[in-house]
């Protein structure tokens, strides 16, 4: 099951239809990822312009009151006319603060979340920007250079606030990267390679796998910790004490102004879509919307591989998130450092590594290798 | 198709910066940073000698692939030892640190 | 007379079994003693087993040994062929199981038991003496307070008198014999909280001690004797077969036989050291029954019956060859001598015990007299009277004590009505001892001195008229004493002293012995005395033969058979000594015996035991001190004085000076001129050290861009 | 003809240079940490055209997000006065440079000439043709079958290493927890430490 799922998933991008001609039969491959990138790229930016006012909705409804509403029908132009207000305000740079590490802080975090849609793929009939082999692995590497950039970010804005905030939000993220790189190693040794396009075929084949009984039931536990730490990752409400607003205002970002705190807030949503894309990918079956598995035969399959059901879907379910993201913002009160710091390593560390073995061993796929 | 001898020349131009960067530099974080450079110059030659040879085989990448962990493991020791040493001496500018040798002239 | 060596497995096991059970009860009682004393201990206030108890396992144990020594006996009879016609011609059969049980060099110490009819019939004589003390001391040390350890110790004797007894070598007997000294030394230090118990007990020790070295110096001779013959043994019957057939000629083995005799010497109070005896009295009077009179002290004149075959050599007829050698003559006249003196002692003792002492040395004496001559058998017969009636009388002065509650013979008398049973015991004894005509006595006596007279010894003549003045001078004491303690008026203090007649068991043991004499007396005075009158041997002789002839034959060794003309002369001397005595003490008159000079220097020297026992102590005193002197002398001028001091000490002084010098001169100066050498160096190279990292580092790179440079230029030229 | 990927190389490299270069030059040493991520990243580029996309990825990760943060951490905690580069007046560094500048000469041109020439003899050239260096003609199941193999052949021929490597970086975990937790007695440190917590309450206990 696992050899034949990888070798026919390279699939073709759509790029390379396009572009075919123009390279003479065949185009390079980094000009597939990087016409597949900006053309998904748009959507997803498009995307964070509605995902805020969705978000925003959502609290409001919980904490019983409208959210906005004024600007455009039902407040949807609010997203946008705080962005064009970001962008015309005066950008500021306190005194003394590094101009490279200022400048380096925005640069580092805006750009490598942009290049994290690389690998996600949207459907099989090549909707996918660019096929990494290392699909999986490049996004963590590319979300690790995050923790760096906020701490440079931070002190290079010569307050002890943001010095004390880049800190917290380093440790932070260090302490939650390492649970959520093993609940994946999991989903990775199952599929056999690390592409977010195997992974997805691997469910549409097997079923979710966060429903996956076979396991026991460990992708559930997986996926459990997988949210929460990506929660954790992009500094999210129960866990957004770096920027606690009673102590430290904004946290590494306090000394930003104007188009950069935009282009920071923007980091901080693209963070929250692209690690609940992840989830989506990793346990939710990707852009497959049939939670089962399902064979050549079965009638779904027609319905299942058609590209806009697949785009849909995967729409869908970044919205899903969006509005439990949302929920928890609003139901859930901030952790203290201790306390955040101790779940990270003393509580999902161990489960994830338990949960892991579990899987690993009980796993029919890596049986067959094994035997 | 990049001619291999650039990177090497790049690599070599690495450790010698590096190498350079240890001796001049009296605070002990740059000469950490310096023999990171080295470490990464020398990631480089490996990974242009795996792809020199067409991709057969990987030893060219596992070996810069070890050389990026015992890098990690020799920074956080580095980096304790520094802590340690600044607890103690107050300061990690190594020209002022002469513990090794005795202060006073040993009467041998 | 030939000798044949059989292997009867289950016999020698039966024999083993006499030996172990009275050790196992004795060491049983021992352990009880132990616990009896750790608990008086612990609750502080005297503990003791029930004396039933006690009393029943010591002579439980001896009943056992008794019983399996009946049974071996009769087996190993039944082994023999005793038919008339054999006892001309006898093949003796001895059963030997021995096994290697210290291997040296040269040949292994053999550990086992011999079975011959010397063994069998002393066994047999011991198990039933012992036995019959044992019942008479479970009454006699009625509420003593180490009841238990009396019993515990009688019962190891006996134990290890009967692994002496049936020793197969010489180097087992003698390890039994240093546990009879030791047993000896215990029953008689018994009383030991007094003082002249405890002085008594060490100096029987010591005597026997002496003894005991000659012995161990005999066994080492006779072991290096038969190591120049090929294979070295201590086995009685190899040593027996090895002189039977003329190998181990009689001339080498007399200085081992008169050293092995040294030791019954020691053990036997023979001449020299009998002092012992009479102070071994201090002991319980079953003690002095046990072992000082029947059966410890023939254990010396066993074993030299046991090698009888050093001293004589023997003919085919069991006739002993005519040449009598030194060692015969020394044990003849020692044996003579013990006898006499031990009469005169006997005649001056008050002491009831120590006459009866005295009367055994003398006894012990006429055995070795007869040894000595060459008579075996009549030495042998001597032996079995003599254990029996004088165990005999030293129950009877046992019960007699008891009652008086004194020893001295002064304060007896006129218990002839009070205790009857005691009264008729002691006289048939006494007969017995005084050797009246056709008691047991006359007819062992006789035997003895017709061997003395019909001996080859030097001065036969002489020590046979001897041998008779004793033998009046102890019908003379014995019945002294029976006149003194028994009849006369009870010189005792009336008001509290109530002579009552003997305990139960006191009585039984008495008459059993007095049975066996009476029996003796009967039937030796049947089977001998009839067999020389009608010719006609009675029901009672053994094969139809005459017991003298028999017992010799058995032995392998005749002589000293009956005499008329010798008996004669012997119970003249006996009436003579009886009516003596009668006039003396129960007429009062003939008072010139003991008025006249002559006889009252012979007294006073007698009592003080010819003086033999000061010059053993003065020689003890001086002499050897003065060796020892003469060795602290020499060791403290000659050698501390001169060689430690002197030499040594002074040498090495001058010595260490001399290197000393040569050491600080030379060797120093180089070693300090290299360690400057080395500093002055380090100190240069010192410098370049600056202990700041970066310089280390830039030699570091340094030292890489020379050797690339090296390998460059090389590669490439 | 120059490849448009042979500029590109020749631009990162330009930017690894640059970044090295500020490492040493710039006066904070947080400065110094940030240009050696800069250094970092532009490496990891290096390595994605010399066609390993796993080699990016581990550089990325574990340099870029894993080291980097260690060196920003250490670089804050211990206080050190900056200076300028070498020296003070121009000509001091000068002087001062001379040792460092010969050895760098030394190593810099062997290491240089040593591989330029080797390659270019006629020993070499023959088997170089098959070069993937920059190749960005490569298709990407090959990329695929890059990662599959190169993970295949981690884990046969090379599999006893990596619980080494894993032993390492746990002894080396450990360790450092261990140094830095220590608490120093006062008697242990320097007099300038020493009579830093002059007023503290450390000093009252100790």
């Amino acid at each position: 099951m696992a050899e034949e799922s990888t070798d026919q998933l390279p699939l073709e991008s759509f790029v390379k239809s396009l572009f075919d001609p123009l390279f003479a039969g065949h185009t390079p491959g980094w000009v597939m990822v990087l016409v597949g990138t900006v053309v998904f790229g748009t959507y997803i930016l498009i995307n964070q312009l509605i995902a805020p006012w969705v978000e925003r909705k959502i609290m409001a409804r919980m904490q019983g009151r409208r959210g906005p509403v004024y600007v455009g029908k039902w407040g949807v132009l609010q997203i946008p006319a705080d962005l064009l207000k970001l962008a015309l305000k005066e950008d500021t740079r306190p005194a003394g603060a590094d101009k490279v590490g200022f400048f380096l802080a925005i640069f580092l975090t805006s750009v490598t979340s942009i290049l994290a849609f690389a690998p996600l793929p949207w459907g099989t009939e090549g909707m996918i920007p660019g096929n990494f082999s290392i699909g999986i692995l490049y996004i963590f590497a590319v979300f690790s250079i995050f923790p760096p950039a906020m701490m440079v970010g931070g002190w290079a804005s010569n307050s002890k606030y943001s010095l004390v905030g880049g800190f917290r939000s380093a440790g932070q993220l260090v302490a939650y990267e390492i649970p959520m790189f093993l609940s994946v190693i999991g989903i990775i040794a199952i599929t056999g390679s690390f592409s977010l396009i195997g992974i997805t075929e691997h469910q549409a084949v097997h079923g979710w796998n966060i429903l996956r009984t076979q396991h026991w039931l460990m992708g559930l536990v997986l996926g459990f910790i997988f949210f929460v730490s990506s929660v954790a990752e992009t500094e999210r409400v129960p866990f957004d004490i770096p920027e606690a607003e009673a102590e430290l205002v904004m946290g590494p970002r306090t000394e930003f102004s104007g188009w950069r705190y935009a282009l920071l807030m923007m980091v901080e949503y693209l963070h929250l879509t692209i690690n609940s894309m992840l989830f989506i990918y990793l346990f939710f079956g990707g852009y497959n919307p049939i939670p089962w598995g399902i064979s050549q035969g079965s009638a779904l399959y027609a319905f299942a591989n058609n590209p806009w059901v697949q785009f849909i879907t995967m729409s869908v379910k970044i919205y899903l998130f969006v509005a439990i993201a949302a929920w928890l913002r609003s139901a859930l009160a901030r952790l203290r450092i201790d306390q955040l710091l101790n779940l990270g390593w003393k509580y999902f560390l161990p489960v994830s590594l338990g949960a892991l073995i579990v899987m690993l061993s009980v796993a029919p796929e890596l049986r067959q290798q094994l035997v | 198709m990049i001619p291999p001898e650039w990177y090497l020349a790049l690599s070599g131009f690495l450790f010698a910066g590096g190498l350079f960067g240890v001796l001049t530099q009296k605070n002990a974080m740059r000469i950490l940073i310096s023999v990171e450079i080295m470490l990464n110059s020398a990631n480089l030659a490996f990974v242009a000698f795996n792809g020199m040879f067409g991709l057969t085989n990987f030893d060219g990448w596992i070996f810069s692939l070890m050389v990026i962990g015992v890098a990690a493991a020799e920074a956080a020791i580095g980096l304790a030892i520094f802590l340690s040493v600044y607890r103690n001496f107050g300061e990690i500018t190594v020209s002022n640190i002469f513990g090794l040798r005795e202060e006073k002239e040993a009467n041998l | 007379m030939a000798t044949e060596v059989l292997e009867n497995a289950d016999l020698i096991r039966m024999a083993w079994a006499v030996v172990i059970i009275p050790f196992i009860t004795g060491v049983v009682l021992l352990f009880m003693r132990a616990l009896e004393i750790k608990r008086s201990i612990n609750k502080d206030e005297e503990f003791k087993f029930g004396e039933n108890l006690t009393g029943a396992i010591g002579v439980a144990g001896l009943g056992g040994s008794l019983i399996a020594s009946i049974i071996v006996a009769i087996r190993y009879f039944g082994l023999q062929d005793l038919s008339s016609h054999a006892i001309e011609h006898p093949t003796i059969k001895w059963v030997v199981g021995d096994y290697e049980f210290l291997p040296t060099a040269d040949g292994p110490f053999k550990w086992g038991i011999a079975l011959s009819p010397l063994s069998i019939i002393m066994m047999v004589l011991l198990a039933i003496i012992a036995f019959a003390i044992h019942v008479y001391a479970t009454e006699y040390m009625h509420a003593d307070s180490a009841y238990t350890r009396f019993f515990g110790t009688m019962n190891f004797f006996t134990g290890s008198m009967f692994g002496f007894v049936l020793a197969s070598n010489l180097f087992m007997a003698f390890i039994f014999w240093e546990l009879l000294g030791f047993s000896s030394y215990l029953l008689i230090g018994y009383y030991w909280p007094k003082p002249s118990a405890s002085s008594a007990a060490k100096k029987a020790f010591l005597y026997n001690k002496v003894g005991d070295v000659s012995f161990m110096v005999g066994i080492a001779l006779v072991w290096t004797q038969t190591l120049n013959l090929g294979t070295p043994t201590l086995d009685y019957h190899a040593l027996y077969e090895l002189a039977h057939a003329g190998t181990l000629t009689v001339h080498d083995m007399m200085i081992p036989g008169l050293l092995i005799f040294g030791g019954a010497i020691g053990k036997s109070a023979q001449f020299p050291l009998f002092g012992w005896l009479p102070e071994a009295m201090e002991g319980p009077t079953p003690v002095s029954s046990l072992l000082h009179s029947s059966t410890m002290v023939k254990a010396g004149l066993f074993l030299t019956a046991r090698v009888f075959f050093m001293f004589y050599e023997v003919d085919d007829a069991l006739e002993v060859i005519s040449k009598p050698l030194f060692a015969a003559n020394v044990i003849a006249w020692a044996g003579t001598l013990t006898a006499l003196a031990g009469g005169l002692m006997a005649l001056t003792a008050t002491d009831i015990k120590k006459v009866l002492a005295f009367s055994t040395i003398s006894q012990l004496g006429y055995i070795g007299l007869a040894l000595g001559a060459g008579g075996l058998t009549a030495s042998f017969f001597h032996l079995i009277a003599h254990a029996t009636f004088k165990s005999l009388l030293f129950l009877g002065a046992g019960a007699v004590i008891h009652s008086v509650h004194s020893q001295e013979m002064s304060d007896m008398g006129g218990l002839k009505d009070k205790m009857k049973t005691t009264y008729r015991t002691m006289a048939i004894g006494l007969i017995g001892l005084s050797g009246f005509p056709l008691s047991s006595g006359f007819w062992s006596k006789d035997a003895v001195l017709l061997s003395m007279e019909s001996s080859q010894i030097v001065g036969h003549v002489f020590l046979y008229w001897i041998g008779v003045i004793t033998a009046t001078i102890t019908a003379f004491y014995s019945t002294k004493l029976l006149l003194l303690t028994f009849h006369g008026e009870p010189k005792y203090d009336k008001d509290h002293v109530h002579p009552a007649p003997t305990g139960k068991r006191m009585q039984f043991a008495l008459w059993l012995l007095a049975g066996l004499v009476v029996l003796e007396s009967l039937w030796w005075t049947w089977t001998i005395g009839g067999s020389f009158l009608a010719e006609a041997p009675g029901p009672f002789a053994l094969s139809g033969k005459n017991f003298e002839f028999f017992l010799g034959s058995v032995l392998g060794q005749h002589g000293g058979e009956f005499e008329i003309l010798g008996a004669l002369i012997s119970s003249l001397a006996v009436f003579l000594g009886i009516f003596l005595a009668w006039m003396l003490y129960a007429k009062h008159s003939f008072k010139f015996l003991q008025t006249n000079p002559v006889n009252k220097t012979m007294y006073q020297v007698s009592e003080r035991r010819f003086f033999l026992d000061e010059f053993i102590y003065w020689f003890a005193e001086n002499p050897i001190m003065m060796v020892g002197d003469a060795f602290q002398a020499t060791d403290k001028q000659f050698i501390d004085g001169i060689v430690i001091n002197g030499i040594v000490a002074g040498g090495s002084l001058k010595v260490a000076s001399m290197s000393d010098d040569f050491d600080q001169g030379v060797i120093d100066g180089v070693v300090n001129g290299l360690g400057n050498f080395a500093r002055n160096v380090a100190r240069q190279f010192r410098r370049l050290q600056t202990g700041q990292t970066p310089n280390y580092a830039l030699l570091m790179a340094l030292g890489l861009g020379v050797v690339l440079t090296i390998f460059t230029v090389i590669t490439f030229l | 003809m120059v490849d448009f990927i042979q500029i590109v190389f020749i631009l990162v490299s330009l930017f690894v240079l640059f970044a090295m270069y500020m490492t040493w030059t710039v006066p904070k040493t947080m400065q110094a940490a940030y240009w050696l991520i800069m250094f970092l990243v532009g490496i990891a580029v290096l390595f994605l055209l010399a066609n390993s996309e796993i080699i990016f990825a581990f550089q990325i990760s574990i340099y870029g997000g894993g080291i980097s943060v260690l060196l920003l951490f250490a670089a804050l905690l211990a206080q050190h006065d900056d200076y300028t580069f070498v020296g003070d007046s121009l000509s001091g560094k000068i002087i001062a440079i001379i040792p460092q500048l010969i050895a760098y000469a030394l190593v810099a041109f062997n290491l240089i000439l040593l591989p330029v020439l080797a390659l270019t003899s006629d020993e070499y050239a023959g088997n170089i043709t098959t070069s993937v260096l920059g190749d960005s003609g490569l298709t990407v199941d090959q990329a695929f079958k890059n990662t599959a193999d190169f993970s295949a052949q981690l884990w046969s021929t090379y599999a006893p290493i990596i619980p080494f490597l894993a032993m390492l970086l746990l002894t080396a975990l450990l360790g450092s927890v261990k140094l830095v937790i220590r608490e120093w007695e006062l008697e242990e440190l320097s007099d300038l430490m020493r009579d830093r917590y002059k007023g503290t309450d450390r000093e009252v206990i100790a």
